[in-house]
């Protein structure tokens, strides 16, 4: 564990609010879904919410983010309120994106989080095209780009790759590796499994880390994050972590053996996180318990906005599509 | 005024677009040192720079993604996708991103992107080299689509969709980068979805867009000889589509002929068939008649594509077979 | 009212029923009938025509004193106050 | 039963991980389910004792249906009701999937709206467009609308009063068409019968004493109404042939035969003749010939008779042997009113006497039933006051 970040007490037991703030809103994203008021596909963040919270303590307020289908996580640690991302699960027009993208298409501009995207590896360009942008008008960020292991099969992982590299752009590509592509385990999708690797392609910079460790991944991200900022062009951190529940809602998990996913919830980033506090005398029992109440607090205060969020316009059906005509 | 070829008229409006906005850059395949496959951007690398005409790696998805990416980073992307017939392997960033996150996001991303595009057969490329795709992308709700058929236009339209908050995209027909025609100096931006008459006539309205342009009025000339008086309508825009200034043409003529090098089944002028029928039903003395490109894929053999192609005497022979038929 | 102006309400009437009819050739002595194509349906359209224009209601009996166009206008006149 | 994919409405429950008297606490798996999708873990979301097991494995509800009852921890968070948040209907599937089709152009000036189809069937029928009023809406003219004119036998005549020039031709051309269609498809059979006039005609003076000019009525209303009072004892006569089938009319709608000036003739109908009063069929029959002849009638106004009167009386024909207008089954004939020698109570006296005749379609009737129609107009034409 080289390289541990110098934790105080208030950013050690926010990373731990952080994390039991996903888990408690995923559960209940996931009760929600079986009565009907979440509908489509949901994709849920349980076992991974290590990598969201860790990497998001080396992502800056001017920084860019683009996510996937599965951002729950990365929204909620970005700052985005659990209600407005309830509401746009209900579909309602008080949802962070007014009800016209769902679980899987949260935007927030005012927070720079350009999207779930649902099309894998279709983000890739776009957080590329970003970053040219603020090199191109010498604003100094980066964009943190997040992808699963599935998208290492699409060419745009090796476009974006190479043309970051090429033109030294400003993205840190965070994979986010869950050892499955839905229903099809890494080493049935690539040959080459050791996914930071391919970065050598390009002549990029790489890590990995146990994406487990939420101290670890801070770290990890937070030396990444430098190299990016230093000019030096793109990284790619490749981040190992594992998700406790199905790929998506109507998933019987074939694929994977119950063994399996027991031993992986053994390591569950929460339990781990909890049990090495004491030692560094951050938390009291009181602690833990504080947070879940306020936890709960916010996720049932965030699902009452969801229920008293008003439906939109049918009439508005078809705003948005192109820009409303000034002249 | 002065006489300018239609692709010297592009790079004015490209040069005047770098000079007046820094936030404008070029983005494509040999668009720098080579000059353009065109010869559109011809020694713009040597006035602008590196930084600001880039060329890319034949990466269509991800350079194209990325001009999504960089609009939405606050530049002015001009992306050049060599051909159309290059364009299928982008097709995901433009429908699934360009088209879709101002809606997505219920409003809060705009994507002001233009992408221009050669089109179009004619030069023996045989079939992978020749499509003409235009009326696929017209389908796209939240893109635009211009063909410009004039130097003036291939000017104007770019001016114009420089100004438009929605992604543009230009469809230059490949055999006419050559055509001379005057432009103004102080080129004024043409109005995108505005149709415009290049020839009026009483007896039939022959409607066409682009590379047919030229065809169209030499079979209109043809027609003239034999007393058949033609109206030539140039569509200009494809989405959105002057219907009404087509509409107010066949109101006077009764009788219309579309040109469209697509094939036949779905092809655009399948649209504005239908939009004539309903919206000028009873003005209709016959049925609405198509000239498209055979359904094969493009033969390399002169005779051959000539004999798929749409030409002036196909025209004129589709007048004549309307007028005898139904009088 | 004059003669003239009673002679003249007649042609109007019979204008009303024989649109297509040469009024101005007509024989004033001669049988409506031998002159035009007139049904009962006409006459009696003719007779409502004079009493809308003249107010004289003339029973069917008096028919055949309206044969002729100066027969029609002798009888109007003696009725026309 | 939990909603576990995107488009389940049902699930087989297959089984129970738990059973009553258990307890389970949040995230437990308390059952298994198999969904379209394969079989799929039930999380139970509430702590608490399962008190009562309701559906039994194998068996396949309804998303919503209630499995089991847990009798909740105190304090525990309620279960979630099973309502799902459903947003509100579409006010109208129209204006959420509004089609913006281009608005229809207006016509240019002086253009009629007439359909492709009805512009071609006027070509072939010889039917002159412009004198033609569309039913349709905003005055379009359709395919029923030419079918109309071309039955109506006769075109609408021309707007000016001036002699008509080309009409009668044009005319004689479309009546011939449908008189040779008449003769050549229709098996005629014809009946004609005397009828002594005098009550009719006598009551008829005394009437129009009573009445003022404008409502006298004509002899020829009460022989319309008397055919039309007939045709309730006989209502064969009063068919339409519906393409291989005639089918009696539901209504009795007489046309009378009105000759135009100048040639030609039409046959407007009197709508429900039967049940109207003789002043009122006057007026509507006398409003018609007079719009008729002074050509202001448009072919659309006259709706379609069920059968049809001719009078040729005052041209001083005797008897009348008429041809059926098709779609119609039957045609009534009256020729002029002659006083003639009458026998009546073994007394011969002068009468004024009308023969009437009926032609008629073998096809649908017989002689025996045209007889009873016959003989009903003369017995209706006796009793002239409850016409």
């Amino acid at each position: 564990m080289t390289g541990e970040p110098v934790l105080d007490r208030a950013h050690g037991l926010d990373l731990l609010r952080q994390m039991v703030l996903i888990r408690r809103f995923e559960e209940k994203a996931a009760e929600l879904y079986t009565v009907g008021k979440i509908r489509g596909f949901l994709h849920l963040y349980i076992g991974e919410e290590a990598v969201a919270v860790g990497t998001m303590q080396a992502v800056g307020p001017d920084d860019n983010i683009v996510a996937t289908y599965r951002e729950h996580g990365q929204a909620l640690a970005r700052g985005i309120p659990a209600g407005s991302l309830m509401a746009e699960m209900y579909g309602k027009a008080t949802g962070c994106s007014g009800g016209r993208g769902g679980s899987m298409h949260f935007f927030d501009v005012s927070r720079r989080f350009y999207g779930g995207h649902a099309i894998v590896g279709g983000g890739l360009p776009i957080a590329v095209g970003l970053a040219l942008a603020d090199k191109l008008r010498s604003r100094a960020a980066l964009t943190a780009c997040f992808f699963g292991d599935g998208a290492v099969g699409e060419g745009e992982f090796h476009e974006s790759l190479n043309l970051a590299a090429l033109w030294k752009l400003p993205v840190l590509f965070l994979c986010e590796n869950n050892l499955y592509a839905m229903g099809t385990g890494l080493s049935r999708h690539q040959s080459q499994t050791d996914i930071r690797r391919k970065a050598d392609a390009y002549a990029m910079p790489a890590d990995v880390v146990d994406g487990m460790d939420v101290l670890a991944v801070e770290a990890a991200t937070r030396r990444a994050a430098a190299s990016v900022r230093g000019g030096d062009g793109p990284f790619l951190l490749e981040l190992r972590t594992y998700r406790f529940r199905a790929h998506s809602m109507a998933d019987p998990e074939l694929y994977r053996a119950k063994q399996e996913v027991e031993e992986w919830k053994a390591r569950d980033p929460i339990a781990l996180y909890i049990a090495r506090l004491p030692e560094m005398g951050f938390l009291a029992d009181p602690d833990l318990a504080a947070i879940e109440s306020g936890v709960a607090a916010e996720v049932d205060e965030a699902v009452r906005f969801a229920e008293a969020g008003p439906w939109e316009l049918v009439e508005d059906l078809t705003r948005h599509v192109y820009a409303p005509v000034t002249s | 005024m002065t006489k300018m070829t239609y692709r010297d008229a592009i790079r004015e409006g490209l040069r005047e677009a770098l000079r007046s906005d820094p936030r404008v850059f070029l983005m494509g395949e040999d668009v720098g040192r080579y000059g353009g496959s065109f010869k559109v951007t011809y020694r713009l690398l040597e006035e602008f720079g590196p930084e600001r005409v880039r060329d890319t790696p034949l990466s269509e998805s991800t350079f194209l993604g990325a001009g999504i990416g960089a609009a939405l980073g606050g530049m002015r992307p001009i992306v050049e996708i060599m051909t159309v017939n290059f364009s299928l392997l982008a097709l995901d960033q433009i429908v699934n991103n360009a088209a879709t996150l101002r809606h997505m996001s219920g409003g809060q991303i705009g994507v002001p992107l233009i992408v221009r595009m050669a089109t179009g057969g004619g030069r023996q490329l045989a079939a992978q080299h020749s499509h003409s795709l235009e009326g696929w992308f017209a389908h796209i709700p939240g893109i635009k689509i211009v063909a410009p058929a004039t130097p003036a236009d291939a000017k104007g339209l770019l001016l114009a969709a420089l100004g438009d908050p929605d992604p543009v995209f230009i469809f230059e027909h490949a055999t006419l980068y050559g055509l001379e025609g005057e432009v103004e100096d102080e080129a004024v931006p043409s109005e995108i979805g505005k149709a415009a008459v290049r020839r009026t006539g009483e007896t039939v309205t022959l409607i066409t867009y682009g590379g047919s342009l030229g065809k169209t009025l030499q079979a209109a000339d043809q027609l003239a000889v034999e007393g058949i008086d033609a109206e030539v309508i140039d569509l200009r825009s494809l989405r959105p589509l002057d219907i009404s200034t087509v509409l107010a043409s066949v109101d006077k003529t009764h009788r219309a002929v579309i040109v469209d090098e697509g094939w036949r089944m779905c092809s655009f002028a399948a649209e504005v068939s239908a939009q004539i029928m309903e919206g000028g039903f009873y003005n209709l003395d016959a049925p609405v008649a198509r000239v498209c490109s055979a359904e094969v894929p493009m033969p390399y053999a002169k005779h051959m594509e000539d004999a798929a192609l749409p030409q002036a005497a196909t025209i004129a022979q589709a007048v004549r077979q309307m007028l005898g038929a139904h009088g | 009212m004059t003669r003239d102006e009673i002679r003249a309400a007649v042609l109007r009437a019979l204008g009303e029923i024989a649109p297509e009819a040469d009024l101005a050739s007509l024989a004033p002595d001669v049988e409506f009938r031998e002159q035009l194509d007139l049904d009962s349906m006409d006459v009696l359209n003719f007779v409502v025509g004079l009493h809308a224009s003249l107010g004289v209601a003339i029973p069917e009996s008096d028919y055949p004193k309206l044969a002729t166009l100066d027969g029609c206008v002798e009888y109007l006149a003696a009725r026309v106050e | 039963m939990p909603i576990l994919t995107a488009d389940m409405s049902a699930g087989t429950l297959t089984t129970w991980r738990k059973k009553a008297g258990d307890t389970v606490k949040r995230g437990d798996i308390i059952a298994e389910v198999e969904t379209d999708k394969g079989l799929i873990d039930v999380e139970v979301f509430t702590g608490g004792t399962v008190e009562q097991i309701l559906v039994q494995p194998g068996a396949t509800v309804p998303t919503g249906t209630v499995l089991a009852i847990i009798r909740e921890e105190p304090g525990a968070a309620p279960a979630l009701a099973p309502t799902p948040s459903v947003p509100p209907a579409l006010p109208s599937p129209v204006s959420a999937t509004k089609q913006v089709a281009p608005a229809q152009a207006p016509s240019a000036a002086g253009r009629a709206r007439v359909s492709p189809l009805a512009r071609k069937l006027a070509a072939d029928l010889g039917i002159d467009l412009t004198t033609l009023h569309g039913a349709g809406p905003g005055g379009v003219i359709r395919r029923e609308d030419i079918e109309r004119a071309a039955a109506m036998r006769a075109e609408a005549p021309v707007k000016e009063p001036r002699p008509l020039l080309d009409r009668p031709a044009r005319l004689r051309q479309t009546i011939g068409a449908a008189m040779a269609r008449s003769k050549r498809e229709i098996p005629h059979y014809y009946l004609s019968a005397t009828i002594d006039m005098h009550r009719a005609l006598t009551w008829l003076n005394e009437e129009n004493l009573t009445r003022s000019v404008t409502d006298r009525l004509l002899y020829g209303v009460l022989l319309i109404k008397a055919v039309a009072l007939a045709l309730r004892q006989v209502p064969e006569l009063n068919s339409i042939w519906r393409g291989a089938e005639a089918v009696p009319s539901a209504g009795i709608h007489v046309g009378v035969a009105v000759s135009l000036r100048g040639g030609g003739l039409i046959a407007p109908a009197l709508h429900d003749t039967d049940r109207q009063a003789l002043g009122d069929l006057m007026r509507s029959f006398r409003d018609l010939v007079h719009r008729a002849r002074s050509g202001g009638v448009k072919s659309s106004e006259l709706s379609d008779p069920t059968i049809t009167v001719t009078s040729l009386g005052e041209q001083g024909v005797e008897s009348v042997f008429p041809i059926i207008y098709p779609p119609q089954v039957a045609i009534v004939g009256f020729g002029k009113i002659a006083e003639r020698p009458w026998s009546v109570d073994g007394q011969v006296v002068s009468r004024p006497l009308i023969v009437a005749t009926l032609a008629a379609d073998h096809r649908v009737s017989d002689g025996h039933r045209a007889g009873l129609f016959l003989a009903a107009v003369d017995r209706l034409l006796q009793e002239p006051a409850r016409l």
